[in-house]
C-alpha cells in the first residue's frame, strides 16, 4: 500500500533515531550515572526543572542524559512527562520566610538583619577556566571534603535559624505598597488558556515557567531603557522550602522540600495622581531551583507588566507572555523544518498570476520598454505580509 | 526487604489523562455549537513539539476509541516523516488500526490538506492549525481580535483584502484563505490550499481544528455555510493547474506538487498520496462536489 | 449515594462523548446512549446521567433543582463536579416539565468568550422522528441540519423551549441544550440552531 | 518542639527507614496494600511576599501510597519517585492511627533519625553561615 515514499519515511526516522544514539555513545565512554548528573550538574537540572515547570531532580537528570545535554529539549521532555501524571494534590502556600536559607543577599541595605550570606555562588570568582579539573580524582574530592568538614566543630554546630525579610522592614515603615489595584483572581494557565488582560497570578505562573534566556532578554531591555524598570534587589534568597499537602484523611502533611530562588525587586511604583506619594513597590520573582538570573528577571518583568502607558515590549503582556515560553517558541521556530510545499504552491500560484498581470500591463503601456522582462518588483511580499498563516 | 519499582512510567489510553480529555471534549462541543469561534483550552504538553501537530493530536486523542480507524496525512501525504511519527505515536498509545485508505478511515488528522476523495458523515477530519487567528495579520493583539470577533467587526480584514487588490490586482491570500462560517465568524481554515476551501461548505463530515501552541479549538459542523471572503468584482479563485498532468498517473484536475529534478525541469505529481495510489490502481474514488472543482473537471471533459 | 462501578472512565466516556458530539453536530438526529448499566436516582433519565458521567469533572460545576437534589449529589459523588446555583453552573440538569426559572438564569457567556455559556441537559418523556400524540413539534434548522428536520417531543414544557430561544436570541451568546428521553434517545440543540416549535 | 513525624520520615536515610520497617514492623503486622505506590503531581502554590498574591509556581513529582493495618488506613505521600519511602510512610501512619503497642519502638527510631537529620542540617548551615559577609570586620580592618 502506498507508493515509494512511504517506506522511506518510517525507515528514515528509525535510522535517524539510531544515528543520534550512535553519536551519543560512539566513543564508548562510561555511561553517565544519574546520580552524577544530579549532583554535579545541579544548576543545569535546576534550570530544566524551572523551564519544564516540573520539580523532579532525578527525572531532570534523566532527561538531560537522554538529550545529550540540550537544556531546552530536556525541559520539554519533563513537560511532556508531567502530562502523563494526574494532579492529586495542591500544596499549602510556600512559606519562604521559614526557608532553609542557602544564600541570601540584599543590594538595598549594606547590613541587614541576619546578614548578607553569599552561599554557593560563583559571582565573585574570576571566570578563568580551571584546568585542574581535567585531572580531578576521587582522592581530590575526598581530600576537599575532609578539609571542608574540618572547618566546623562537629560537636557544637550552630543552630539553624531563619531570616526576616528585607521587604518587611520597608513595609513596616509604610514605604512599600501598590498604588494601583490589581486583578487578584488565582487562575491556572495549565488548566485554561490565558486570557488578556491576564490577572497577576497568571503572569507570575507563566514567568515562573518561562525560558531563562527569553525573560533575561526582556528584563534586560527594560533596564536598558525600553520600559523603564531599573530596580534594586531588595532581597535575593536561595534555599529549601517545605511542601505540605492535605492527605485523604484531611490532615496537613509534610511531603518534602524543594529548592527555590526568590527575588524581591524594589522599584518606585507609579503614582496615581498629583498628590500621590511615589511609594516603593516590589516586582516578585520565584522559580524552581537555584536560578538567580531567572528570579531577578521575573521580578523585573512582574513590575514592567504593571507599568501603564509605556509601550515598550517588556510592558506588553501579550508580547512578554506569548513569547517567553521556551518550549512553545522552540517548537514553532523549529517546525519550519517541516515540509510546506502545499502552502508554498498556493502562494506560488498567486505570485505567478500577479507577475503575468504585471507583464501584460507593461505590454499594454506601449512597446517602448525593453524586450527583457523585468523581474517582479516585490516578489517576497506575498509571503512576508502574512507570515502567520503559512505555518 | 521493601523494593517497589521506580521509573515505572505507564501511559493512559490515548496518552492524555481522562480529566484533560473531558475538558477538551467539552470545549469541542462548544466549538461545534458556535461554528468558527475559537474556544480557548488548556492544551497540555505532548511528547511532540509545539507547532508539530499538538493541537491536532489533542483533538484526535480526545476523540479516538478502540473501534476507530485512523489516518494521518501531512501536506497530502501519508508518508511524510512527521505523519509517520504521529501515526506511530497514536498507534502506540491506542492500539488503533491505522490506514492510508481515505475511504476506510473513521478519523483523519491532516496538516494542510483536505483529501481529494470526498468524506462521508461517518468521518471526522481533524486539522493541525499553526495560527488559528485569521485576523492576526491585521491586528497583533489577542485582546483586540477577540473584541473584533465578538462584535463581528471585520472592517480591518476587508480593508486589508481591498488593499491587496489595489496593490497587486488580486486578493493575495494563498493557503489559509479566510472564510466566513455560518455568516458570523471569520475563520482560518488552517493553511489548506484554496483548492480545498470550497469543500468546507455544506459537507457531510465534521471538521475539527486544533491549534495546540495557540491553545484554541474550533469547528465547522456538517451542513454549515462556509464562504471564502470575496468582493463583488474580485472573486475567490482556487489554484490553477492548466494543462498540467500528473507525471505518474497522467491525471488532471487535482492539487499538484511541483517537483524539480537535478536538471531543474519541473514535473507535477498529484499531491494527495492515497488519491494518487487509487488513480494508479484505476480505482477512481468519489470526489467532492463544489462549483470550482466542477468547473475544472468540466473543462477537462470538454 | 450510589457509586457507579460498572462505568468505564476511559472507554465508556469516550464512546458516549462521540455520540453526544455526533448529536451536537447534527441537530435533529436522534442517537441513543444506553449501553452501560448505571444506577442514577429516579429523578433523572439514565441517558442524562450518562451525559453527566461523560462530560463532568472537578473543573466544572453543575446544578439541579431543589426537588431533584439527589441528581446533583449523584454527580458530585461520581464525577467530583461542584455544585453551583443555576446562574453560575456550567451544566444544568432540568426536567422537561419544569418551569423555566432556572434556565432563565443560566450563563450565556460574553461576546469575547461565548463558550462560557452553560450546557442545559433536559429530561423529556419521548423523542421521536415520527408523529406521536401530545407532542410538541420541533423544527430545526441551521448548522448541522441539511435543510430542516422535524422532531416530536413529548414531556417538554413549551416555556422551556421559549426560554432557550430567548437565551440564544443574541447569538453567539447562549446556552447549548441536550435533550434525552426515557428510552435513552438524545437530541441536541446547539445555540446556533434556529428552531421553531408548536 | 516535637519533631514532625512526616518530616523525619521524608528526610531520613531511605536505607535506614526500609530496614527499620522491614525488620521491626512488617513481621508483626498484616499490612494490606490498598493503593500501591504510584507517582502523581502536586501543584505547588506560592504567593508574593508583599501583596500576598497567590499563584501556581509549578508542579512537583509526588509518590502516594495507601495501606491498611488492623482496619486503620495509613497514607504515605512524599516528593519524588519514591515508592519505598511512600510505602514506609503509609505503614507508619497506619500504626499511629491504630495506636499500637509497638509505637515506642517507632518513636525511638524517629528520635534517632531526627537527631541525625538535625546534626546534618546544623553542619550544612554552619558552612553556609561561613559565607556571611562581616561588615564590621571590614570597617575595623
Amino acid at each position: 500500500m502506498g507508493y515509494v515514499a512511504v517506506k522511506g519515511g518510517t525507515e528514515a526516522i528509525e535510522n535517524a533515531t539510531d544515528l543520534v544514539e550512535f553519536y551519543r555513545v560512539r566513543d564508548q565512554t562510561s555511561p553517565v550515572q544519574l546520580q552524577q548528573l544530579q549532583a554535579q550538574f545541579r544548576l543545569a537540572i535546576d534550570k530544566i526543572m524551572g523551564e519544564g515547570s516540573f520539580y523532579a531532580p532525578e527525572y531532570g537528570a534523566l532527561a538531560l542524559k537522554q538529550v545529550e545535554g540540550d537544556g531546552l529539549e530536556a525541559a520539554f521532555i519533563l513537560r511532556a512527562f508531567r502530562a502523563t501524571l494526574s494532579r492529586k494534590y495542591y500544596s499549602a502556600i510556600l512559606d519562604t520566610k521559614s526557608m532553609f536559607v542557602q544564600r541570601r543577599i540584599s543590594s538595598s541595605f549594606r547590613d541587614i538583619p541576619g546578614g548578607q550570606v553569599l552561599g554557593p555562588t560563583r559571582d565573585y570568582t574570576q571566570r578563568l577556566i580551571d584546568t585542574r579539573l581535567v585531572d580531578e580524582t576521587n582522592e581530590h574530592i575526598r581530600a576537599f571534603l575532609a578539609g571542608f568538614a574540618s572547618r566546623i566543630d562537629a560537636a557544637t554546630p550552630g543552630e539553624v535559624t531563619t531570616f526576616g525579610k528585607v521587604v518587611d522592614i520597608l513595609r513596616a515603615q509604610g514605604l512599600l505598597k501598590e498604588v494601583r489595584p490589581e486583578d487578584r483572581r488565582v487562575v491556572d494557565i495549565t488548566r485554561e488558556a490565558v486570557k488578556f488582560p491576564a490577572p497577576r497570578s497568571a503572569r507570575l505562573q507563566m514567568l515562573a515557567r518561562a525560558e531563562t534566556g527569553g525573560i533575561m532578554a526582556l528584563g534586560y531591555s527594560s533596564m536598558r531603557g525600553h520600559g523603564g524598570v531599573h530596580p534594586t534587589v531588595g532581597e535575593l534568597r536561595v534555599g529549601l522550602v517545605d511542601v505540605k499537602v492535605t492527605d485523604p484523611a484531611g490532615r496537613n502533611r509534610y511531603i518534602g522540600r524543594i529548592r527555590v530562588t526568590e527575588a524581591e525587586m524594589i522599584t518606585e511604583a507609579q503614582t496615581a495622581g498629583k498628590e500621590a506619594v511615589p511609594y516603593y513597590a516590589i516586582g516578585y520573582g520565584l522559580c524552581f531551583g537555584q536560578n538567580e538570573t531567572k528570579a531577578i528577571c521575573m521580578g523585573i518583568l512582574d513590575r514592567a507588566l504593571r507599568t501603564e502607558g509605556n509601550r515598550a515590549p517588556a510592558n506588553d503582556q501579550e508580547f512578554v507572555l506569548y513569547h517567553t515560553d521556551g518550549i512553545e517558541a522552540m517548537g514553532f521556530t523549529s517546525h519550519l523544518k517541516l515540509p510546506h510545499y502545499v502552502t508554498f504552491q498556493s502562494g506560488l500560484s498567486n505570485l505567478r498570476e500577479a507577475v503575468d498581470r504585471e507583464r501584460a500591463a507593461k505590454k499594454d503601456q506601449g512597446q517602448s520598454s525593453t524586450a527583457e522582462p523585468e523581474p517582479p518588483e516585490q516578489p517576497a511580499v506575498v509571503f512576508a505580509e502574512n507570515p502567520d498563516l503559512t505555518g | 526487604m521493601i523494593a517497589f519499582q521506580k521509573f515505572n512510567t505507564q501511559f493512559n489510553f490515548a496518552f492524555i489523562d481522562e480529566s484533560t480529555k473531558r475538558e477538551i471534549r467539552r470545549k469541542l462541543l462548544k466549538a461545534i455549537c458556535i461554528p468558527g469561534y475559537q474556544v480557548p483550552y488548556s492544551s497540555p504538553e505532548m511528547p511532540i513539539a509545539r507547532g508539530w501537530g499538538t493541537g491536532g493530536l489533542h483533538v484526535t486523542l480526545s476523540l479516538i476509541g478502540r473501534q476507530d480507524v485512523f489516518k494521518i496525512i501531512d501536506q497530502g501525504s501519508d508518508a511524510s516523516v512527521n505523519a509517520c511519527n504521529l501515526r506511530d505515536f497514536v498507534r502506540r498509545t491506542t492500539d488503533c488500526r491505522t490506514t492510508f485508505d481515505t475511504r476506510e478511515a473513521t478519523l483523519i488528522q491532516s496538516r494542510h490538506r483536505i483529501t481529494e476523495e470526498t468524506l462521508s458523515e461517518h468521518q471526522i477530519l481533524v486539522f493541525q492549525v499553526p495560527q488559528p487567528e485569521p485576523l492576526r495579520g491585521v491586528e497583533r493583539y489577542e485582546r483586540k481580535t477577540r473584541e473584533m470577533h465578538g462584535e463581528a467587526d471585520y472592517a480591518k480584514m476587508w480593508v486589508s483584502l481591498y488593499e491587496s487588490y489595489v496593490k497587486y490586482g488580486d486578493i493575495m491570500e494563498g493557503a489559509g484563505y479566510p472564510v466566513k462560517v455560518n455568516e458570523r465568524y471569520i475563520m482560518s481554515p488552517s493553511p489548506i490550499p484554496r483548492w480545498d476551501v470550497p469543500n468546507l461548505n455544506h459537507s457531510q463530515c465534521l471538521f475539527l481544528f486544533g491549534a495546540g501552541r495557540e491553545k484554541r479549538l474550533y469547528a465547522v459542523p456538517p451542513h454549515t455555510t462556509v464562504t471564502p471572503l470575496e468582493f463583488e468584482d474580485v472573486r475567490f479563485r482556487t489554484e490553477k493547474f492548466p494543462g498540467i498532468r500528473c507525471a505518474m498517473s497522467g491525471a488532471e484536475g487535482a492539487f499538484m506538487d511541483e517537483l524539480y529534478g537535478e536538471d531543474t525541469t519541473s514535473r507535477h505529481v498529484v499531491n494527495d498520496s492515497d488519491f494518487l495510489d487509487k488513480l494508479l490502481a484505476n480505482d477512481e474514488p468519489p470526489r467532492w462536489e463544489n462549483p470550482y472543482l466542477r468547473e475544472v473537471l468540466d473543462g477537462l471533459d470538454g | 449515594m450510589v457509586r457507579e462501578t460498572a462505568y468505564d472512565e476511559v472507554f465508556d466516556s469516550q464512546r458516549h462523548f462521540r455520540i453526544i458530539m455526533d448529536s451536537m453536530a447534527r441537530p435533529g438526529k436522534l442517537n441513543r446512549l444506553h449501553d452501560v448499566v448505571i444506577h442514577p436516582p429516579p429523578e433523572i433519565n439514565p441517558a442524562s446521567a450518562l451525559v453527566g458521567l461523560a462530560l463532568l469533572n472537578a473543573d466544572v460545576s453543575c446544578f439541579s433543582p431543589a426537588d431533584a437534589e439527589a441528581v446533583a449529589a449523584y454527580f458530585v459523588a461520581n464525577t467530583a463536579s461542584r455544585l453551583q446555583p443555576a446562574a453560575e453552573a456550567d451544566f444544568l440538569f432540568l426536567r422537561g416539565d419544569a418551569a423555566s426559572g432556572a434556565l432563565a438564569q443560566a450563563k450565556t457567556g460574553t461576546l469575547a468568550y461565548p463558550d462560557t455559556g452553560a450546557f442545559v441537559v433536559i429530561d423529556v418523556v419521548q423523542l421521536s422522528k415520527q408523529p406521536v400524540a401530545d407532542a410538541l413539534v420541533l423544527r430545526l434548522a441551521g448548522p448541522g441540519v441539511p435543510g430542516e428536520e422535524t422532531v416530536f417531543v413529548r414531556g417538554l414544557n413549551a416555556d422551556l423551549l421559549a426560554a432557550i430561544r430567548d437565551k440564544n436570541a443574541e447569538y453567539p451568546l447562549g446556552v447549548d441544550a441536550i435533550l434525552t428521553d426515557q428510552e435513552d434517545r438524545i437530541l441536541c440543540l446547539p445555540r446556533s440552531n434556529r428552531f421553531s416549535f408548536g | 518542639m516535637a519533631p514532625d513525624r512526616d518530616y523525619v520520615l521524608c528526610e531520613c536515610s531511605l536505607e535506614a527507614l526500609k530496614t527499620f520497617v522491614s525488620d521491626q514492623l512488617l513481621p508483626y503486622y498484616q499490612v494490606n496494600l490498598t493503593k500501591a505506590p504510584a507517582t502523581c503531581l502536586t501543584m505547588v502554590r506560592a504567593e508574593d511576599s508583599v501583596e500576598n498574591q497567590e499563584f501556581y509556581l509549578g508542579e512537583a513529582l509526588t509518590t502516594e501510597c495507601e495501606v491498611e493495618v488492623n482496619g486503620q488506613a495509613g497514607y504515605g505521600i512524599c516528593l519524588g519517585d519514591e515508592p519505598d519511602r511512600a510505602y514506609c510512610l503509609a505503614t507508619v501512619d497506619a500504626l499511629f492511627a491504630a495506636g499500637d503497642a509497638r509505637l515506642p519502638t517507632v518513636e525511638a527510631f524517629l528520635a534517632a533519625q531526627w537527631a541525625a537529620i538535625q546534626q546534618r542540617e546544623r553542619l550544612e548551615f554552619s558552612q553556609i553561615m561561613r559565607t556571611k559577609v562581616d561588615f564590621k570586620l571590614m570597617e575595623q580592618g
